[in-house]
């Protein structure tokens, strides 16, 4: 690893070092000119993380722009910890999601860790109490060892770290698909919840203000991770290991507490975690966004290893770090709240009036920059895109029309599909109570945890379904908004905002670049058709291994908000005699889908299409029959259509069953995964009232006490099976995968 | 009726324990720090779930050397009701307050859900809202919640009546589907299950809320004249 | 300077689910001359010189580090040799 | 049968959240000679004889028993003595 201090700025220069710390030749007299001068190593490393692709978003930000962010609702849009959304009472709800791959990659249960407790400080570094957690998971097949390791490893390490902060982890999502092989993806989410004269804002402010240090001391972790998540995954990561960090979730906790109790000071001006890049960019950003510089002491940095570098201290990125600024002079009434719980807050620099940033180690400057440079100077990107040639010859496919002979044989190989499957095994381990708010755990469509002492609640969902954006980027962009809206909205919500977490390939390959590009586009349309403006996000690029890239996944985490408790609906049949209705038109759409899946082992053909003025009125129907007390229950439509949507919602304990009928193409009706649909179930006491509620609505049949699912095609028996029977093949199939050897 | 919820460095389940006597059973509680309290001002000791330390080295080893656990049992001895959930459970085992120690569940692996409890003994203080034998819903969530203890110890747990929830199909792999025993006396009750997040029928559950319920009636029977 | 190392295993009789486990991933993975597999913890402990050293590490386990329902503790003391 | 004795311990420079914390609470103890506490694991796998045994050993470690992303192991192997 690159440690060498003695490296002189004329020898970086000559020998091109600042290469291996990825910065580019252009880059490298950008910095010579800033300057005015060479820079040393310490300030080479500073500027490689500041400007890594994680950091400045070099390359997205031209695509980041197209976001709609803005809307009378939003208090904090992208450009803080996290973004903050108005939900009444004088309270926000706050949240942001983070990709935590490359690490999980290499080390699955400290990375995946180490992830979920990078997104509770961003989240309390805001001044709010994290209360939930939710995780977008993708792996490849289930079949292969490495694979089961960084599976039961990702999810212990989600565990053993949400687990012990106590932020239940309610909701999440997984996928299974062979372009996630060697490079899992892990998204953490975490939503916090805070009094609006609460917030908090990561500013150095006032000009001789303190600068405190609290939390785990520095080690050698982590150094260059930020560079590290800005590369492919190769060969040679492995022995790129000693950037492993390693999670203290109990430090986390103690921190949670004394940050949340410190806030309440007005001796507090700003507070920001060390996340990516550490020191480097909490400090630096800090004193940009407050207009001022700031000086810092090296030597003053508590320290867990010895003889560290300056370089070393100002890349580490060991884990459960904060940075304060507190108006000087107040400094112990600070120090007094976090030694209650046994943390030392250490002074280690001031702000300074001079927007410089400077750093001393013993007894000499080590770095001297202008502050802004850091943020502001990083290069922006405008990459090549370019229509990749599977996509037109996708576009150019006939429709795929696949042949199905037995329905409830399909049904049931849909059920144990790893990506359908029930994902018990995994949630099971999450501790999905622990706050005591939680209305709706894991396994329903979105989560729902009430905001106590009002008649309110959140719901919250994170959703995207890679396959159709790899085969259409736009469509299947709009697809995972308005698929996280569909969740929201059945659980009787309405939705507020997202943030998203784009994971891309190379974005050198202009291939990938277009995937983005497109993708971004769809998403920004659903957005502001669906009124769920963008309020934070993440970017992670570079998921490849070998030379391949994963499927384009933007993930989508969405936030919403009940009206009153009394609206909160479940997405399970509830009672004997209830009508069972499906909402919206089923063409036969089969491109990307679960059955294509099953029965061609690989996706190609059209995305199903979506119509955002449709799905936008729908959804306002639906939620207005909720609000009104219409709906017994709640089910979008998704990964392998009604027949799946059917049997899931006769997936509780209550021994129920259902008897519908379908018409024309049974293999469409059952399996098509059209957009914009919904399973809806009705008292018959409100059948008029909801037909005249809601336009498109179909007629398929009842809840029964059989405790089976039967479906007629045409008034003829086409499916009868014991819905325990199939409660235990979709439960079985991933605990079954997992035994099954390699 | 005044209740102490303990809160030690790591505990996460002290703010819902708090809420459940607050807000769903409607008396007063205060969220008391490890240092520097005073147990003596309370007429009931909550120990919270979580993750106290951690559960570095053992759970709820470290907190079990702490100075309150010295006034908690002090407070036992005077025969104050005294409830600790799953980590409180543990702290009460290492601090040797109950008998036996916890394992690592069979599996492995951290649990989480509703989980049918029996009510084995309905004559204790913290039970006696309970009908005998009747079969409770309330979730669980811990990965060392496999309670170990020897022969000698299960004979005299069971002679003496102190076993006091068990598990309907047993989770971890708990001896005698132990889920919950009460000391000798019968004022310190440990458990693995939460009854607090079992207080509102909005969470899932409010088969919890009784327990809660009986600690009340029982401190009114002795302490409030004329109850 | 001393070096403490101490070993914490689970007492004879007291069942190791952890051990369990590993085996039972060792045979998957075709080790199945593996007979037994009992998983303790191992402790370093760098103490500062005292002559009851020794008696300062028992008090230790007793107190805190082993669980003396169902672990058994052993220790050795060793010079730290500087580097 | 031969009695392997596997330890395990974390990499010099990987952070031991709990090594830190048994020592802190060791030092709120009284026990303030105690400078550092590292914390590893300790298996006793009992395995049939074999002459290849050491270096199963070593692959069950390297494939399973420790993770050698942030830990090292080392062994001893004994005979085990009949009771
Ligand atoms: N894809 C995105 N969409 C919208 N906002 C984004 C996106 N990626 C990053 N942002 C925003 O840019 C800001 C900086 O992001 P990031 O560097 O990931 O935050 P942090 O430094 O807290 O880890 C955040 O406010 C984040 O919400
Ligand atoms: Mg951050």
């Amino acid at each position: 690893m690159l440690q060498a201090p003695e490296i002189t700025p004329e020898v970086i220069e000559a020998d091109r070092v600042y290469q291996e710390m990825g910065i580019t030749d252009e880059e490298f007299s950008t910095i010579k000119k800033i300057l005015g001068r060479l820079p040393n190593f310490t300030e080479v490393g500073i500027f490689s993380v500041m400007w890594s692709e994680h950091c400045s978003y070099k390359t997205s930000k031209p695509l980041l722009k197209k976001f709609p962010t803005k809307a009378p609702h939003v208090l904090q849009g992208p450009g803080e910890g996290a973004g903050v959304v108005d939900i009444g009472d004088g309270q926000a709800v706050v949240f942001k999601i983070e990709s935590h791959n490359h690490p999980s990659a290499v080390e699955p249960y400290q990375g995946a860790a180490t992830g979920v407790g990078g997104i509770i400080r961003d989240v309390f570094s805001m001044g709010a109490r994290p209360i939930a957690s939710l995780n977008s998971l993708r792996f490849g097949n289930l079949t292969n060892g490495r694979v089961k390791y960084l599976f039961d490893e990702i999810v212990h390490g989600i565990a053993g770290y949400g687990n012990c902060v106590g932020v239940p982890t309610v909701g999440g999502e997984i996928q299974f698909d062979d372009s996630y092989q060697g490079n899992p993806l892990v998204n953490a989410m975490c939503v916090g919840l805070i009094d609006q004269k609460d917030m908090q804002k990561g500013l150095a402010a006032g000009i001789g203000n303190t600068v405190l240090y609290v939390g785990s001391k520095t080690g050698r972790d982590g150094i260059h991770g930020a560079t590290f998540a800005s590369e492919d995954l190769t060969e040679d990561s492995e022995s790129k290991r000693s950037s492993v960090q390693v999670g203290d979730p109990f430090m986390e906790k103690l921190l949670i507490e004394a940050c949340l109790e410190v806030i309440h000071s007005d001796a507090l001006v700003g507070m920001q975690d060390m996340g990516a890049a550490g020191l480097t960019s909490s400090a630096s950003e800090m004193a940009s966004k407050a207009g001022t510089g700031m000086e810092m002491n090296l030597d003053l940095i508590p320290q867990r290893e010895e003889n560290m570098t300056a370089y070393e201290m100002m890349l580490s990125e060991s884990q459960e770090r904060m940075l304060l600024v507190v108006q000087k002079g107040r400094e112990k009434e600070i120090q007094d709240v976090f030694a209650k719980y046994d943390l030392e807050a250490v002074a280690v620099g001031h702000v300074t009036d001079d927007k410089q940033f400077r750093l001393l180690h013993k007894g000499e400057v080590v770095t001297d920059i202008p502050v802004d440079s850091l943020a502001e100077d990083a290069p922006v990107y405008y990459k090549p895109s370019a229509v990749p040639s599977y996509f037109e010859e996708f576009q150019a496919m006939t429709e795929y029309l696949p042949t199905v002979m037995d329905h409830a044989d399909t049904l049931k190989s849909l059920l144990q599909q790893p990506t359908i499957a029930s994902k018990e095994y995994v949630y099971d381990q999450y501790d999905s109570m622990v706050q005591a708010n939680t209305v709706f755990a894991p396994g329903s469509s979105a989560a729902v945890v009430r905001v106590n002492g009002y008649d309110k609640a959140l719901a919250m969902t994170t959703d995207c379904n890679s396959r159709y954006i790899y085969l259409d980027p736009e469509t299947g962009g709009k697809i995972a908004v308005a698929e996280a809206a569909r969740n929201i909205i059945c659980s009787g919500a309405k939705p507020l905002a997202l943030t998203d977490g784009l994971n891309f390939g190379n974005p050198d390959k202009p291939e990938n670049f277009w995937q983005m590009e497109k993708s971004v586009e769809g998403m920004s349309e659903a957005s502001l058709a669906l009124n769920t403006p963008v309020i934070s996000g993440n970017v992670s690029l570079y998921n490849e291994s070998n030379g391949q890239s994963i499927f384009p996944t933007p993930v989508v985490g969405m936030v919403g908000l009940h009206a009153s408790l009394a609206d909160i609906t479940p997405s399970f049949f509830q009672h004997i005699g209830d009508m069972i209705y499906v909402i919206g038109e089923t063409k036969p759409e089969f491109g990307g889908s679960e059955l294509q899946n099953l029965l061609e082992k690989r996706y190609f053909g059209k995305a199903p299409s979506i119509d955002l003025a449709v799905e936008a009125t729908r959804q306002m129907q639906i939620l207005t029959a909720i609000q009104s007390d219409l709906v017994a229950s709640a089910h979008d439509l998704a990964e392998g259509g009604l027949g799946v949507a059917l049997a899931e919602s006769l997936f509780t304990d209550q021994q129920l069953g259902c008897e519908v009928n379908v018409t024309e193409d049974a293999t469409a009706a059952l399996f098509s995964e059209t957009q914009s649909r919904f399973l809806l179930s009705v008292k018959p006491e409100h059948q008029a009232a909801f037909e005249a509620t809601i336009a498109d609505a179909h007629l398929l049949g009842y809840v029964t006490d059989t405790s089976r699912l039967v479906v007629h095609h045409n008034n003829e028996a086409l499916i009868d099976e014991s819905v325990t029977q199939l409660q235990s093949l979709w439960k079985g199939a991933i605990p079954c995968l997992l035994k099954s050897k390699a | 009726m005044k209740f102490a919820v303990i809160v030690f460095p790591g505990s996460n389940c002290d703010r819902d324990m708090y809420h459940a006597v607050t807000n769903a059973l409607e008396e007063e509680a205060e969220l008391v720090w490890y240092q520097g309290a005073n147990l003596a001002n309370y007429d009931a000791i909550l120990l919270p779930g979580g993750f106290s330390y951690g559960d570095y080295l053992r759970s709820g080893a470290i907190a079990s050397t702490s100075d309150i656990v010295t006034q908690v049992k002090e407070q036992a001895a005077l025969g104050k009701p005294i409830l600790g959930v799953c980590n409180g459970f543990q702290i009460l085992l290492e601090s040797g307050l109950l008998p036996g120690a916890m394992l690592q569940n069979k599996k492995l692996k951290f649990m989480c859900h509703q989980e049918g409890l029996r009510v084995v003994n309905n004559t204790t203080m913290f039970t006696s809202n309970y009908v005998q034998d009747a079969i409770v819903s309330i979730p669980i969530a811990h990965q060392e919640g496999n309670y170990y203890c020897d022969e000698a110890t299960l004979a005299s747990l069971q002679a003496n009546n102190q076993i006091v929830f068990t598990y309907q199909t047993n989770p971890n792999g708990s001896v005698a589907d132990i889920a919950g025993i009460v000391n000798e006396a019968g004022n310190v009750l440990g458990m693995m299950p939460h009854p607090e997040r079992a207080s509102e029928a909005i969470l899932g559950s409010a088969d919890g809320l009784k327990l809660f319920q009986s600690i009340l009636e029982n401190w009114r029977k002795v302490y409030v004249a004329g109850a | 300077m001393k070096k403490v190392l101490i070993h914490i295993t689970l007492k004879e009789g007291v069942l190791d689910p952890q051990g369990k486990a590993v085996q039972h991933s060792l045979e998957t993975l075709g080790y199945d001359t593996v007979k037994e597999v009992r998983v303790g913890k191992y402790m370093e402990l760098v103490v500062e010189d005292d002559a009851s050293i020794e008696q300062q590490v028992e008090t230790m386990c007793e107190k805190l580090l082993a669980n003396p329902v169902i672990e058994n503790y052993s220790y050795t003391v060793e010079e730290v040799v500087p580097l």
